[in-house]
């Protein structure tokens, strides 16, 4: 490896400009990233800290650690910072907004005055959703449902709604900055068949944030101007309808969920064909999957409403098209498996994190269709087992596929290598918390524990004993990388530019990339996953 | 505690059909997984790296892209016909029930049963007999779950919904609310007991001594003034109401709707909104003048005034006589 | 692929802005008295018609698209309307449908 | 940034660093500005929905409501936006051949028919308030019956569900009045400095392009408030 002294000689990104506020004011695209990363982490703690309050509460059946007003809080505070704070932006804010427009091969993101206003935008909702938990707190459920939400809550729906509106903007502004910069400022040479697949879920989730999220916008403002104005849109005492509300919701709120999984989809695309060394098997029907999930995500928002008082035909229409957004799921993991095949093998930090996100998503998936199911979700919606089949898209999905992006890009990032032992170790741990977590809660849910209670009858106990235990070794799954990253950044090892020998314009450049990314706009004359143009053995520089 | 609870009681016709359901989803979901799994460790040891063995790019192959899009849809299908076909049973009560009407409020459930008996979070039904419940709120939205029945339907205020069962095993049931409500949600839980049909009637005869639902409609309807315009004969200035529940009535408008609960609960809070074709709208709202259970009352009275359409409990032999045209 | 210059600047003339006005103004007369003629349901068709062909003459000439030679203008806007008729249709298909047995 | 050298000889600061041209910069920001009508189009959406499901559910509370509000002076604020539209057609026009004067006439215009509807809807919103018909515990309404016609069937409790839309839908098309007023107002000292040429004028079209989106909406409002049950 390099001596130390190489990187602090050469100009980076990180090193360009020093001080609070040539970070505060920066434009730089992987700046703001690294600035998304800290406050997301921050968020990802204390949503953690919720959920671990509400798995010592579910020890016992009765309601003792806390309140039923404070639980409710409590589960509240940690959907809303979890779905709006952490999942929704963690990947495209971080890993797209340092890598989107390196793989494009450009200088920076087409707007980079608007891509420091999202972190802002986001940065004033988050402080504005701590404001509320440390003030009070919400008791809505991240659902906002009304005529709950707007006439019968005594908490603080206004403020949490207008945090969310104000999330939902930098989101926006995110999705928009992606469309425009894959469109417009790809390097020469750099067609859509040449653009990874990481780059491909990008644009798939920016075109759900710009059609979506406007629409929970609007209901958040709808639901804010009946708490405070009596506009009673969704109020069935003036003949509205409640159910109106959760069309409009689930609108966005349903496609919201691809926006969480599409990109760490991506990551996962470029983990495994790193480690496999080898062109992803399929590459457009995988990069045609993400547009396929982003188009059809929208026809199926309705299945959270099976027993809403719907239409029975609007279910059935809803049941039918549900199946169909697991077809282009389906064709990833059947994609991803298939590359391995003559590949060449290795089982690096985020190998094993993709491996976890192939184990834990074909579970979550698989069990997304028992919820499209229209008997079967009759007795499953609202109870445990949809709080598992969530958690493990989300949680063993999105989080899985966000940790192997950190590992992957970290020395890109940073500029220096994680500790491999305690990678390796942290990500087993973390699968291995996490099915003890989530795992029972299946069954939970099927015996009939509805969600939201603090309370519950005496049999379910074990399973809620063995989950709560589970989540004490997720959260030393969790704790363990913030340590070792953290710890790796003064004495990690220096990263060479390419590390891993992968293929992708990001490796081109140096470790850690200079401000404007490459020293000369690179002219793209190869395909993407070239992995029989790098050499075998990785390159000692 | 003791040993782990994998599988909720089976006690209504409905409980079997989603079990076998689910569980053909839970082989399919475990093959398909033990696949999957076995796929990857068996290509991750495989083709792990070794010296001298080089990676070969493969470009896809669109026959197994087919194959594996093409082939999960037969199993989409059959698990969308399957479900489809129990929630098309569950959504469609059967004509001769017993009606039972239920009020959530934050946080408790109020039931009314036709004979005039009410329970407040429990609900006795007898063994066997189809039993329809009529469910409004009078704030938020709630939802009847009872897992051992494996059926759930939301509650919501300002209309009706309607859910129906048969139990098929005596004994005490978890009655839960499923859809969060506000502070004691997770107190809003009750109990189902299923009697055989003697004991649920020694039980009817032994509760309150409230007058028949129907019966305390109907004399709402006097005392409210309905019977003032909608009378038996067509001298009223109101539609008459007899024989009209479970039909279809043309509207002034040129629409026709059919007169089921929801359409008499509307009528009466908000009757310029369905005016019957050859009527004027001239009848006063009642909305906020009148609670949800005397609404209960009056919908359920005017139910008996269509004799023909078997809105009367008809419930296992020998449990109640048939109520209605009695008076 | 950098290179896009295709976004020549197209000016209109003063008389055909003018012309267009003109006819949007006509056109909100028109509106409003296609509305004081009875038609039944086909009132609100008219009125809709008559607004989308205003906001036509809106997008394509005073929002320059018909003279712009980015696919991806018109493809957004087709976009955006096909996912707004989404919306309304799904959500209606529930609210039109709601009687059953 | 050496690929267009007249370009960063006269307009420099114009052409920001990570842009290789300024072909591809403008290009950029259309495209970022139609993305952003997008949301904008779903936006109001979400209302248009509302609107649609109680209009067919309580359509004769709509129409009396509709009738309720004032068509001439709802009419009136038609003609003045549709005006305003091509008043701010023209400033473009003015910026694309580098008029400054007239693209500052033009948008003093554009701004001066702005206020004027946005006062005209003040004026509706104040006899709004004075007659009860704001949605809340003082609503009241009472139908307006011309001799010969009969009073439509209408239930007072549904019929704050028409103004509660009416309200929503024109209060955030005001909003968007009041947040275009803002950028005219900075086009305009930014156009007096001269910032704006033939080669550079970017932010003139995208501030046009947003003026006439929510010129688009209000064409949708006017017959759909309005003008529901004129006829009878």
């Amino acid at each position: 490896m390099a001596t130390a002294a190489l990187p602090q000689e050469r100009k980076n990104y990180l090193n360009a400009e020093h001080g609070l506020r040539s970070w505060l004011l920066t434009t730089d695209h992987k700046r703001i990233a690294v600035l998304y990363m800290i406050s997301i982490t921050v968020f990802f703690f204390v949503g953690a800290l919720y959920a671990l309050l509400i798995r010592l509460e579910l020890l016992t059946p009765a309601g003792d650690l806390m309140q039923a007003d404070s639980y409710n809080r409590v589960f509240t505070a940690h959907g809303v910072v979890m779905v709006f704070f952490f999942l929704i932006p963690v990947v495209p804010a971080v890993l797209g907004n340092f890598l989107v427009p390196i793989m494009v091969g450009a200088k920076d993101l087409a707007f980079p005055r608007i891509n420091l206003l999202s972190w802002y935008l986001y940065m004033i909702g988050g402080l504005l959703v701590i404001h509320v938990v440390l003030t009070g707190g919400i008791d809505t459920g991240w659902t906002f449902y009304p005529p709950f939400s707007t006439q019968f809550s005594n908490s603080r729906v206004i403020e949490a709604g207008l945090a969310a509106f104000i999330a939902g903007f930098s989101s926006i502004f995110t999705g928009l900055n992606f469309i425009v910069t894959i469109h417009r400022m790809r390097a020469p040479g750099l067609t859509w068949t040449r653009l990874p697949l990481f780059i491909w879920a990008q644009y798939a989730t920016s075109v759900i944030m710009i059609l979506g999220t406007p629409v929970v916008a609007i209901t958040l403002v709808l639901v804010i101007l009946e708490r405070a104005l009596h506009l009673g849109i969704f109020d069935p005492k003036l003949g509205g309808d409640p159910l109106l509300f959760q069309h409009l919701f689930w609108f966005y709120s349903h496609p919201a969920v691809y926006i969480m999984i599409l990109p760490s989809m991506g990551v996962i695309s470029e983990l495994i064909s790193a480690f496999s060394r080898k062109r992803i098997f399929g590459y457009k029907f995988v990069a045609l999957s993400s547009i396929a999930i982003a188009v059809i995500g929208f026809l199926v928002w309705a299945h959270h409403m099976f027993v809403a008082g719907m239409s029975v035909y609007a279910a059935l229409i809803f049941s039918f098209l549900t199946f169909f957004v697991g077809v282009p799921s389906a064709i990833k993991v059947f994609n991803w498996t298939a590359t391995m095949y003559k590949g060449s093998i290795t089982f690096e930090t985020p190998m094993l994190y993709a491996f976890g996100f192939l184990g834990l998503f074909t579970i979550g998936g698989l069990t997304g269709l028992f919820l499209a199911t229209l008997g079967v979700d009759v007795h499953v919606t609202d109870t445990y087992f949809v709080v598992a089949h969530f958690h493990y898209v989300m949680v063993g999905g999105v989080v899985m596929g966000y940790l192997g992006g950190i590992h992957f890009w970290w020395p890109k990032i940073t500029g220096r290598m994680y500790p491999e032992f305690w990678g390796k170790v942290a990500a087993l741990v973390g699968f291995i918390g996490f099915n003890l977590t989530f795992f029972p809660q299946f069954i939970l849910g099927y015996l009939g524990m509805p969600r939201r209670y603090y309370q519950y009858p005496p049999e379910f106990q074990v399973l809620n004993i063995l989950s709560t235990a589970g989540a004490t070794i997720l959260g030393v799954g969790y704790l363990m990388p913030l340590v070792y990253l953290l710890w790796s950044l003064r004495y990690g090892e220096v990263a060479s530019d390419n590390p891993w020998n992968a293929a992708g314009l990001e490796w081109k450049t140096t470790s850690p990339p200079p401000t404007f990314n490459f020293d000369e706009t690179p002219v793209v004359d190869f395909e993407v996953y070239n992995y029989e143009d790098l050499k075998e053995i990785p390159v000692e520089r | 505690m003791g040993s782990i609870p994998i599988w909720p009681q089976q006690a209504s016709n409905f409980a079997p059909g989603t079990d076998a359901l689910y569980l053909f989803l839970v082989v399919v979901s475990l093959v398909m997984t033990v696949l999957i799994y076995t796929a990857i460790i068996v290509l991750a040891s495989k083709y792990r790296r070794k010296p001298g063995v080089h990676p070969v790019q493969i470009e896809g192959s669109h026959v197994l892209e087919i194959t594996w899009s093409v082939l999960p849809m037969f199993f989409f299908f059959a698990f969308f016909a399957w479900g489809a076909w129990i929630y098309f049973k569950e959504r469609t009560p059967p004509q001769h029930a017993n009606e039972i009407y239920v009020v959530a409020k934050q946080w408790m459930w109020k039931i009314q049963h036709p004979e005039g008996v009410r329970e407040i979070n429990e609900l006795h039904v007898p063994l066997g007999a189809n039993v329809k419940l009529i469910m409004t709120s009078q704030d938020v939205i709630h939802s009847f779950f009872i897992p051992a029945f494996r059926i759930k339907q939301d509650v919501l205020p300002g209309r009706y919904t309607i859910m129906w069962f048969r139990a098929t095993e005596p004994g005490t049931y978890h009655l839960f609310c499923a859809e969060y409500c506000g502070t004691l949600h997770s107190g809003m839980i009750g109990s189902i007991i299923v009697q055989h049909p003697a004991e649920y009637q020694t039980w009817l005869n032994g509760g309150s001594s409230n007058a028949p639902l129907a019966q305390t409609g109907e004399k709402l309807f006097a005392e409210l003034g309905c019977v003032s315009c909608h009378r038996a004969d067509a001298t009223g200035r109101g539609p008459i109401l007899n024989g009209v529940f479970g039909k279809q009535v043309a509207l002034e408008d040129g629409r026709t709707v059919l007169a089921d609960e929801n359409y008499i609960r509307e009528s009466i809070l908000d009757p310029g909104a369905k005016v019957v074709v050859g009527y004027k709208p001239v009848m006063p709202t009642f909305q906020g003048l009148i609670t949800e259970e005397q609404l209960s009352a009056l919908v359920a009275y005017v139910k008996t005034l269509s004799p023909s359409r078997p809105g009367q409990p008809a419930v296992a032999p020998g449990t109640s006589a048939p109520r209605g045209k009695n008076e | 692929m950098s290179n896009h210059d295709n976004s020549e600047h197209h000016v209109i003339s003063v008389g055909f802005y003018s012309l267009i006005g003109i006819t949007l103004l006509i056109f909100t007369g028109i509106t409003y008295f296609a509305a004081t003629v009875n038609l039944g349901q086909a009132n609100i068709v008219v009125a809709l018609a008559i607004a989308t062909f205003k906001a036509t003459l809106v997008v394509l000439f005073f929002m320059h698209v018909k003279y712009t030679s980015e696919k991806m203008t018109r493809a957004t806007i087709v976009g955006a309307l096909f996912f707004l008729m989404l919306l309304l249709a799904l959500s209606m298909a529930d609210f039109a449908t709601r009687s059953w047995t | 940034m050496s690929d267009s050298p007249a370009a960063t000889a006269t307009h420099g600061l114009e052409l920001r660093h990570h842009f290789a041209t300024e072909g591809q910069q403008r290009d950029s920001a259309t495209l970022g500005m139609w993305l952003f009508l997008v949301t904008e189009i779903m936006f109001f959406g979400g209302m248009f929905c509302a609107y649609l499901l109680y209009r067919t559910r309580h359509f004769n509370e709509f129409a009396a409501g509709s009738r309720s509000l004032d068509t001439w002076l709802g009419g009136v604020n038609t003609a003045v936006l549709l005006v305003s539209s091509w008043t701010m057609a023209m400033a473009v026009r003015s910026a694309q051949l580098g008029k400054r004067k007239l693209l500052c006439l033009f948008l003093v215009l554009t701004m001066i028919f702005g206020a004027t509807f946005l006062g005209v809807k003040a004026v509706e919103y104040h006899a709004k308030f004075v007659e009860h018909h704001v949605p809340g515990p003082y609503f009241d309404f009472k139908q307006e019956v011309k001799a010969g016609e009969t009073p439509l069937p209408i239930n007072l409790h549904t019929m704050q569900m028409f103004f509660s839309v009416y309200f929503a839908m024109t209060g955030m098309h005001a909003l968007h009045m009041v947040i275009g007023l803002g950028l005219m107002t900075y086009l305009l000292i930014k156009s007096a400095r001269g910032a704006y040429s033939p080669k550079y004028y970017t932010p003139v079209e995208m501030a046009g392009l947003y003026w006439h989106f929510v010129d688009i909406v209000w064409i949708y409002l006017f017959p759909l408030l309005y003008l529901i049950d004129v006829h009878k």
